[in-house]
């Protein structure tokens, strides 16, 4: 394998992850969101990715990054049973209407 | 301890505690005997007479020892002991050693049981028995007695189930019902009479502090005994918070006497390791010039609190440690401990509780107000002494000398039988403590003693006349007594005599000679005169000695002389007024009679006692004699300063003591012939010269002639002198008195918010403070969820750059 | 290379004495198993669901404690080592909190029966949560390796998430769970991207090799401007962050309130002290990474131990602060776990100050011992005053229905078995002796106390400790004085409750907290014996 | 019959016996539930008179009785022993817990409840008189805490709630001055203790004190103020006292009674037996600031006592007042600036042992002035001193012995107030002349107050306030209360050494340690002594 040059990957990874904090931020719909979550895990799953390729990382990153995916694929499953029961109960999935809870 | 101090401490130690013994029994027991037994005046009677016997006893006995001075067995013992008092120079070696006279002990002293010991110091209940300690008793026991009979009499209308109050009005307008207190009096003149027998008997000043204390507070519960009057409680109370404020400067003159000498013990006390401890008495000593020993730079006063091979005390050499006090300091304690003298014996400037107090019943202005209690202060100035300095003893002079006057000008006024007395009291507390404070302590105390008995006697005779008249006290209202009560007439005249100071000079007493113990006059030429006189001869001779000595102080005779004046004047004002004349009041006259027997008695008694207890004078008398027995050693050379207060001696005393005495004769004359004038003979109508005086109209023409002549010259300068001392007393010292209270109330008050508006406040501050933080930081949590979230990554920023500012370097 | 046999070989070996001491996760796992199965077996399904999980949780309770009987006992019957192929630590320390966590998990089911949460139909789902999420913390407590860190926190809060919205028909508690999961997700993310910058630049997920690789590292730099150690500390930072959002320690709190308000007494009990226990255990183990020679890795271990006081500081004076105006008492004491996580968040702060000093010696060391033993004893004695407190909410609420702070007004003389067992938690929570929460506060301040003689800001922090126990009084006491002091109002209905198993219950929780407090003894030994155990790192 | 070992630890724990056997008995039987723990406190009096009995005065010595192993990893031990100091305390205590008890006749709310929770609080107070160990003495010290909330919260006045609130947040705010304080002894003592744990024995730590190389000047400043702070609190002195106004007057009688009596004791003890012996360099800095709060304390309390209104806080400030001479009574402490021996150590003896007689006294008195108060607001249920008047003729016996009380308070002597006070005043002039003269100035001030509440109370001709039928004589348990008060008012008064007896000694010996500890405790440079005068 040839050496490659892991900072375009690792900017990369950065920017997906600062989306997606941003998509969590900004986003009033749930599942936007949630989309944001998924944006801010694949950022560091390219880290990964990355690392494994370029530090002796190994092998190591590329399960984690499986892992990772498997995780979130769960948490999503959670997340949106629990958006949908949020619908359920508010008729909307706009997050800044649950402000029941405050203070 | 040899027996006779046993013998002694044991007697008096009865007489002392008998008291309280039946104190206690009337205070648990005395209400289920019912209102209408006497028994407890009985038992009362009972334990203050056995107190008398007592002491009684126990003077007799010393007096064996101290070689008869009062009772004489033979002759030629009486003549052995009685020819060296006058003669000075054969006194200076015996002097020398204060605690004997003629080789025997007369100064006894002991300990009863110890309270605390800290290391070297230790304070303990002790006794200290002299001469002066002895006569105290005897004439506290004795007037009491008489006092706890005549109350008997006095108080029996409270020997009731429903007694009628008519000075105080319940709700509806009726007078006040309550049910009797006789046995509740008694009790508390028991207690009264164990806490004054216990200030006399007192071994230490510390003691002599607790009991008071203690009579401060029996004079609390006698003058608000009729506790519904809320003239009296006020009263009660402030005479008792007067006397605090002395007792401050007490506390202070003790913290000082503690810290430098470290005992409080008057006498020299047996330690247990065998060696001897040198009271307060034996530390502070003059040379025979009266000077202290002294520190290199003259500030300190070296103690002597070595004892040489003889027992006398003495400086300990330079090597050794030694203790000293600044001078400065001891001047300080003087005053701190003469502070207390001056709440208790009401002088200038704390005189204002004294008239108050005349709110009790007449028998405690009797006993606890004119011969026992307010005379305690002059008591401790004469038993402390010893530790007076000059400068001191110049401030008690000056202190009384202006009581004296002050309360006599004022007496001239007051129309209140009682009101008279009182500041006659007060007045002749003032003489005693002029006397002490210009040298002559036997002069002051003597003075003690004759003024007991004939002031208790006119306060008694006072009572028989209020009780006579249905409670008037008033004495316009009175007038032409004397038909109808002529023994409390009489033994009044008797006291007013005492007091003013009237003589006969020239009488030789051959009369006398079938007295006995009076014999030893025989031979001496004699004024025939009552107690009185002697004892203000000895304090104004002593006067003009010291005046002489320094003549910057002149005053301090002077105005004693006015005084004895006035004070004659206004004591035959007061029985003229009283007993002769015209009923001023027909129907208060009907109703007049003599008290029964009870109360007259003892009035006869004690009159014989206000007459003929000082026979014999300061040169012969037996009582003066007793009491020079304990007078401190330095007394008698008097001291000589150049640059300070001298001291006369007794011999320059005795060299003064003719001029004084005919002066004051005079003044006492002349005082009283201006009294028959005005208010016996009438000759000038005293009302219109009190509303000339108080300045209502112009000035009248009197049609006697002489009306004008005496009221520029005598009556209106001492009514408006009087006045004057009156406001002055009333809008200034009582004034001085309530600002300090109502500044102290205010101060408390601006305390209070300032407990609940600051202290508290800044607690409340803080926590709430501290609690709306808490609820503003509720506004934090807004419950958005994408500001959470934002939150997260703010932060992680916040703290990285955090970390990164403040990372600790290296 | 190794050759695959070998390889082959090691891993079968490896698993096979892992799973023998990987038995109490794999019963709890078995007891998922049956509780999803037990639905559609009807023989099953006629046993009450509880009993299955309780059986569960005791078999794993029963199992961790053996073997920490074993290991802290000196013989040769267990060892310490990695499992499956040094992904899990097996030693005292993580025995410990297995342990702990077992039987955290048997009160926690003990109280769901008695308060009936949930009823019949939803208990198999709830109990497999619950399990899950137990075995996610007995994970991270475990954790050896990034991967096993991040597993172990979305394990435990993926499962939590659920039970935060399991009362599904209610508005708050779907807007709590909504609010958790997008918290959670959150700082799980950012964990995650600090865990993939850490593993990168370490180039390994084992956090005992990455702290010898991390002083190569940060040797090789130029101190703490080079680029490579800033991302270190970046990184770390945002492990941390995931750790913290667990910990619920400020500023990663704010889904703590609100998630515990919406979800139910027990579940806020459960997550309030389990989820805490096994984030310390991992706080601790990541913290303790950073042992190393390197001074430069040392400074940053104690700058980050710095940070973490003051953070410690300020949670507790923010959550004690913000509990003044609640009303709700889940809501009051979801601030005052806040708080007691600053407390505990204190030691963690003292165990990296004390360890990473650079006057650090023996002394430091058995310094540093008394921070973990005061932690491992706060946990403990927490475990039964706040699930306690909680319990107590839970069961008052079956009796009342309602959870606000005024209507307990008066409730002392109505059923004063479950104000009592309050009032003892209460006191504990203070930190007043004789309760165990006096012991728990007197170590934790002793250890705060000791660090400061190596860095001035622990004074601060001890400070801040002592004023906040003051602070937190005011609303402790407001629970006391709405019971005991405010009258009952007149219209209330009355209260009756069967005393028996709610009493025997109150009893298990509040007598632990009591003898906790009159003798700590026995306890303190063994947490410092395991703390000592685990520093030496044997 | 028994030995001191049970019977110090009968004495601690045989009221927490009676609470836990209260428990078990029927909600209904309030009589019986009365009697029982009226029983439960009379045998703890007894026990400690008993123990009393056992004390050899000659050993100055704390006798140590119990060390049992507690917490062997902190070296913590159950340790309990007494001296002449507690064990007189410790009569008082047993005494006051006596009183109230009888006193507590009145009270209906929730008998049960109260009864525990005033037996539990005996063990409190019992258990720091007799702990010897630091920790423990913690330990008890908050656990009186705990009943006292609920005593004053439960049973108490209007603002009951605000009132335990604040002596609460009080007491715990200086019990944690303490905590710290008590952590850095640990510290300090580990290089000592053989076994490099530290020590909270209080015994060793007083040891090291006084041998002056072990404890630094810094240390035992810090150290100090710390735990004056924390005791300061409780004594209460100015300004750390506004919690104590509130909390008796909100309080039920009884627990007044034990408030003053007792519990306000537990501060001038712990600065006696933990703050001077732990840090003798600490306090002698501080002693020109002690006794200047002293002095302060007095005048202000009495200032303010004089100002109220309330009957009740009247009293409970004139409790400000009269501790304010143990505090001063305590820190007359004067040195020789150039060597730094005690200078008239013997002054400084004395007016510690006053500060004693006055905490004794003061157990005495201060209950029976609230006891006197509460006699007459369970009749009429109001306390304004401006609304009273008469009662000496509707209530003669109580009046009389009202006065009695009164006079106690006031200090007038042959009553035990008197002793405590001209002992601390006269001990006072060696240290500072200017505090001297102010704090005398006391004897004035406390006349005032105490005569003018007499005054608007008991004399006068008639009772001006509300519900004048329900004036009623005292009953039989009232008046024994009243005798029972009385009679060691006199015999305080009349024989001090009923205290001195047992204090002397241990006082000496404590004055003696303190001076070795100032003396070998190595001076920082520069410091010449800036706080003396």
């Amino acid at each position: 394998m040839q050496p490659i040059d892991p900072n375009p990957f690792l900017i990369v990874g950065a920017v997906l992850f600062v989306c997606g904090v941003v998509c969590m931020t900004t986003k009033r719909n749930g599942i936007g969101v949630l989309m944001g979550v998924e944006l801010v895990l694949n950022g560091a799953n390219l880290n990964f990715i990355t690392f494994s390729r370029c530090t002796p990382l190994g092998l190591d990153g590329q399960v984690f990054s499986l892992f990772v995916i498997v995780l979130a694929a769960a948490e999503a499953a959670v997340a949106l049973a629990i958006a949908l029961n949020f619908y359920n109960n508010h008729l909307t999935i706009d997050v800044d209407r649950g402000d029941e809870l405050h203070g | 301890m040899d027996s006779l101090g046993n013998t002694l401490a044991n007697l008096l130690t009865i007489a002392w505690l008998l008291p309280l013994f039946g104190f206690v029994v009337q205070i648990l027991f005395a209400h289920k005997w019912g209102r209408k037994s006497k028994a407890a005046a009985y038992l009362a009677i009972f334990c203050i007479g056995t107190g008398f016997v007592c002491s009684a006893t126990a003077f007799y006995k010393w007096d064996k020892q101290a070689g008869h001075l009062v009772f004489k067995e033979a002759k030629p013992a009486a003549t052995e002991v009685a020819e060296p008092k006058n003669d000075s120079k054969a006194e200076v070696t015996e002097e020398a050693h204060p605690k004997k006279h003629s080789g025997r002990q007369t100064v006894f002293s002991g300990t009863f049981y110890q309270l605390a010991q800290f290391g070297d110091l230790q304070l303990s209940l002790d006794y200290y028995i002299d001469s002066l300690t002895l006569a105290m008793f005897v004439m506290v026991t004795l007037i009491a007695t008489c006092i706890h009979i005549f109350a008997t009499g006095y108080m029996s209308e409270e020997l009731v189930e429903d007694y009628v109050d008519h000075q105080v009005h319940s709700h509806d307008g009726g007078h006040f019902h309550r049910p009797g207190r006789f046995y509740r009096f008694f009790s508390y003149l028991s207690l009264f009479c164990f806490a004054m027998l216990g200030l006399v008997i007192a071994g230490n000043i510390f003691q002599v502090f607790v009991f008071w204390e203690l009579v401060g507070i029996c004079s609390y519960l006698l003058i608000g005994f009729y506790v519904e009057r809320h003239s009296a409680s006020t009263a009660a109370n402030k005479a008792f918070i007067v006397n605090r404020v002395g007792d401050f400067g007490f506390i202070i003159g003790l913290m000082i006497l503690w810290t430098s000498f470290g005992t409080f013990n008057f006498a020299d006390q047996h330690v247990s390791d065998g060696g001897v401890k040198p009271g307060l008495f034996s530390m502070v000593t003059r040379d025979h010039h009266g000077e202290f020993p002294k520190s290199a730079d003259g500030k300190e006063v070296v103690l002597t609190t070595q004892q040489d091979g003889h027992g006398a005390w003495q400086v300990p050499p330079e090597t050794s440690p030694r203790k000293t006090i600044a001078y400065t300091l001891l001047i300080v304690a003087g005053l701190g401990v003469f502070g207390g003298c001056v709440g208790k014996s009401a002088q200038f400037p704390l005189q204002t509780w004294l008239p108050d107090a005349m709110e009790g019943p007449t028998p405690v202005s009797a006993l606890v107000h004119s011969a026992t209690m307010v005379a305690a202060g002059v008591y401790l100035a004469g038993r402390f002494y010893p530790m007076f300095v000059p400068e001191v003893l110049l401030v008690i002079a000056y202190v009384g000398c202006i009581t004296a006057f002050v309360a006599a000008t004022i007496a001239i006024v007051a129309t209140d039988i009682k009101k008279v007395l009182a500041y006659s009291t007060i007045s002749q507390l003032g003489y005693m403590m002029l006397g002490l404070g210009v040298g002559g302590w036997g002069a002051g105390l003597f003075h003690l003693i004759t003024h007991a008995f004939f002031k208790s006697l006119m306060f008694l005779c006072s009572g028989s006349v209020i009780a006579g008249c249905h409670h008037e006290q008033e004495m316009p209202k009175m007038g032409g007594l004397l038909r109808k009560m002529p023994i409390t007439a009489l033994t009044m005249l008797v006291g007013v005599i005492a007091i003013a100071g009237l003589a006969i000079p020239g009488i030789y007493l051959k009369f006398w000679s079938f007295v006995p113990y009076l014999s030893v006059y025989e031979d001496h030429g004699y004024v025939l005169s009552f107690s009185g006189y002697h004892s203000k001869d000895a304090i104004l001779a002593t006067a003009l000695a010291y005046t002489k000595l320094n003549p910057l102080h002149f005053l301090l005779f002077l105005i004693p002389l006015l005084t004895a004046g006035i004070t004659s004047f206004y004591m035959f004002r007061l029985w003229f007024y009283t007993f002769l004349g015209k009923p001023r009041d027909q129907h208060l006259h009907e109703h007049v009679h003599e008290s029964p027997w009870v109360m007259t008695a003892p009035l006869l008694v004690l009159s014989f006692f206000a007459a003929f207890c000082a026979l014999g004078g300061e040169h012969h008398g037996s009582l003066f004699g007793v009491l020079h027995h304990s007078e401190p050693v330095h007394v008698h050379h008097g001291f000589e300063a150049a640059n300070s207060v001298s001291l006369p001696s007794h011999q320059a005393i005795e060299d003064s003591h003719a001029s004084a005495g005919q002066a004051a004769l005079l003044a006492a004359f002349v005082g009283m012939a201006l009294s028959y004038l005005i208010y016996g003979k009438g000759v000038v109508n005293p009302d219109e010269i009190q509303r000339q005086a108080s300045g209502v109209h112009a000035f009248l023409a009197n049609k006697w002639g002489f009306d004008d002549l005496y009221d520029v010259m005598f009556v209106k300068p001492a009514h408006v002198v009087a006045k004057f001392a009156a406001a002055i007393d009333k809008f200034v010292f009582d004034e001085i008195l309530h600002t300090f209270v109502r500044m102290g109330i205010a101060v408390s008050k601006w305390d209070r918010k300032f407990d609940e508006g600051v202290i508290d406040g800044i607690v409340n501050l803080m926590g709430n403070s501290t609690h709306s933080l808490g609820i503003s930081l509720r506004n934090v949590q807004t419950g958005k969820i994408r500001q959470y979230v934002t939150f997260i990554a703010v932060s992680v920023v916040t703290l990285f750059v955090l970390l990164f500012a403040l990372y600790p370097k290296g | 290379m190794h050759d695959i046999g070998s390889l082959v070989d090691q891993l079968v070996e490896s698993t096979k004495t892992s799973v023998g001491l990987f038995v109490p996760e794999l019963v709890l796992s078995g007891t998922i198993v049956v509780l999803l199965l037990c639905r559609i077996l009807p023989l099953v399904w006629r046993v009450p669901t509880q009993w299955i999980a309780l059986l569960g949780a005791f078999t794993a309770f029963g199992w961790t404690l053996s073997q920490f009987d074993q290991l802290v006992t000196p013989s040769e019957a267990l060892q310490v080592k990695t499992l499956f192929t040094g992904l899990l630590k097996f030693d005292e320390f993580s025995t410990f909190f297995r342990m702990f966590l077992s039987l955290f998990l048997i009160l926690t089911i003990t109280l769901t029966v008695l308060t009936g949460i949930p009823d019949r139909e939803d208990a198999p789902d709830f109990y497999t949560l619950l399990i899950g999420a137990t075995i996610g913390m007995m994970i991270m407590a475990s954790a050896n390796h990034l991967l096993m860190v991040f597993i172990g926190v979305e394990m435990t809060s993926v499962p939590s998430y659920a039970m935060v919205g399991f009362m599904k028909g209610r508005r708050q508690s779907s807007e709590a769970a909504l609010k958790y999961v997008v918290y959670g997700a959150g700082a799980a993310g950012v964990m995650l991207y600090g865990i993939s910058l850490l593993a990168g630049l370490t180039g390994t997920g084992s956090l005992p090799e990455m702290a010898e690789r991390l002083s190569m590292i940060v040797a090789q730099g130029q101190g703490i401007s080079d680029p490579t150690n800033r991302t270190i500390v970046l990184a770390s930072l945002m492990v941390l962050v995931g750790l913290a959002f667990k910990l619920s320690v400020f500023p990663f709190h704010f889904w703590c309130p609100d998630a515990f308000e919406g979800a139910a007494a027990e579940v806020a009990g459960f997550l309030s002290v389990a989820s805490k226990a096994g984030a310390f255990a991992l706080l601790v183990r990541f913290g303790l990474a950073f042992s190393g020679q390197s001074k430069e890795v040392s400074s940053i271990a104690f700058a980050l131990g710095i940070g973490l006081g003051v953070l410690g500081a300020a949670t507790a004076t923010f959550g004690n602060l913000s509990a003044y105006g609640q009303s709700n008492m889940k809501r009051l004491l979801a601030y005052s776990t806040i708080a007691h996580a600053g407390y505990m968040l204190m030691s963690v702060s003292a165990l990296l100050v004390l360890r990473f000093s650079k006057q650090a010696g023996a002394e430091a060391d058995v310094a540093s011992l008394s921070c973990i033993e005061g932690l491992m004893y706060y946990l403990f004695v927490y475990l039964f005053m706040n699930l306690g407190a909680f319990a107590i909410v839970a069961l008052i609420r079956n009796q009342i229905f309602s959870e606000e702070l005024d209507d307990y007004n008066g409730l002392g003389t109505q059923c004063p078995v479950l104000c009592f067992g309050m009032t003892i938690c209460v006191f504990s929570l203070i930190g007043l002796p004789p309760m165990g929460g006096f012991f728990a506060k007197f170590a934790i301040f002793y250890s705060v106390f000791k660090a400061t003689s190596v860095h001035w800001v622990m004074w601060l922090v001890l400070a801040a400790g002592a004023i906040n126990t003051v602070f937190s009084l005011f609303y402790y006491i407001r629970i006391l004085k709405a019971m005991y002091v405010k009258p009952r109002p007149d219209g209330a209905r009355k209260v009756t409750y069967d005393l028996m198993p709610v009493g025997l219950f109150v009893l298990m929780v509040c007598l632990p907290v009591l003898g906790l407090g009159l003798f700590p003894a026995r306890f303190s030994e063994t947490f410092h014996h395991v703390a000592s155990l685990l520093l030496t790192g044997r | 019959m028994f030995s001191p070992e049970v019977l110090s630890n009968l004495i601690i724990f045989v009221p927490t016996i009676f609470a836990f056997l209260l428990i078990f008995a029927d909600k209904t039987a309030v009589e019986f539930m009365r009697v029982w723990t009226l029983v439960g406190t009379a045998i703890t009096f007894a026990l400690s008179v008993a123990l009393l009995g056992t004390y050899a005065p000659a050993d100055g010595g704390i006798q140590q009785v119990v060390a049992k192993e507690w917490i062997s990893s902190w070296n913590i031990y159950y340790r309990i022993g007494y001296d002449g100091i507690s064990l007189t305390l410790v009569v008082l205590t047993g005494f006051v817990f006596l009183i109230s008890m009888l006193a507590s006749w009145g009270i209906e709310k929730h008998v049960k409840g109260y009864l525990i929770l005033f037996l539990i609080l005996e063990t409190g107070v019992m258990g720091v008189f007799f702990a010897l160990d630091f920790f423990l003495f913690y330990v008890f010290w908050e656990v009186m805490l705990l009943p006292m909330y609920f005593l004053i919260g439960i049973w108490g006045g209007p603002r009951r709630e605000y009132a335990a609130i604040k002596f609460f947040l009080y007491t715990l705010a200086g019990g944690v001055l303490m905590l710290i304080a008590m952590l850095m002894y640990f510290f300090a003592s580990a290089s000592h203790t053989g076994n490099g744990v530290g020590s909270f024995n209080l015994l060793e730590l007083a040891k090291w004190a006084a041998q002056g190389n072990v404890f630094s000047p810094g240390l035992q400043v810090a150290g100090f103020i710390l735990l004056f702070i924390g005791f300061a609190i409780k004594v209460p002195t100015f300004p750390f006292h506004t919690w104590l106004p509130d909390a008796h007057v909100e309080a039920p009688t009884p627990i007044s009674m034990i408030l003053a009596g007792v519990l306000l004791k537990l501060g001038g003890y712990g600065i006696i037996r933990i703050a001077y012996p732990l840090c003798p360099y600490g306090a002698q800095y501080a002693s020109y600031a002690l006794v200047a709060i002293g002095v302060v304390s007095i005048v202000y309390g009495a200032f303010a006592a004089l100002a109220q209104t309330d009957f009740k806080r009247m009293v409970a400030y004139s409790s400000v007042s009269h501790m304010g001479y143990v505090l001063l009574g305590i820190a007359v402490w004067k040195i020789n600036e150039v060597t730094g021996a005690a200078e008239g150590a013997n002054y400084w003896l004395m007016g510690m042992s006053g500060a004693m007689f006055q905490m004794i006294a003061h157990g005495v008195s201060s209950p029976g002035m609230f006891f006197c108060v509460g006699v007459i607001y369970d009749r009429v249920h109001h306390r304004d001193l401006n609304q009273f008047g008469g009662l000496a003729g509707l209530m003669p016996r109580y009046s009389g012995m009202a006065a009695v009380i009164f006079f106690a308070g006031l200090g007038l002597p042959g009553l035990c107030g008197f002793i405590g006070e001209v002992f601390v005043v006269l001990s006072a002039w060696n240290f500072s002349k200017t505090l001297a003269i102010v704090s005398a100035s006391g004897v004035i001030l406390t006349a005032g107050y105490i005569l003018w509440a007499l005054q608007r109370v008991y004399l006068g001709p008639a009772y001006k306030g509300p519900h004048p039928e329900a004036i009623t004589p005292m009953n039989s348990r009232e008046q024994a209360i009243g005798w029972a008060l009385i009679v060691p008012c006199f015999a305080l008064g009349v024989y001090p050494n009923f205290v001195f007896d047992y204090t002397d000694k241990p006082m000496a010996k404590l004055v003696r340690s303190l001076d070795e500890g100032y003396q070998n405790t190595p001076k920082p440079h520069g410091d010449v002594q800036t706080t003396q005068k």
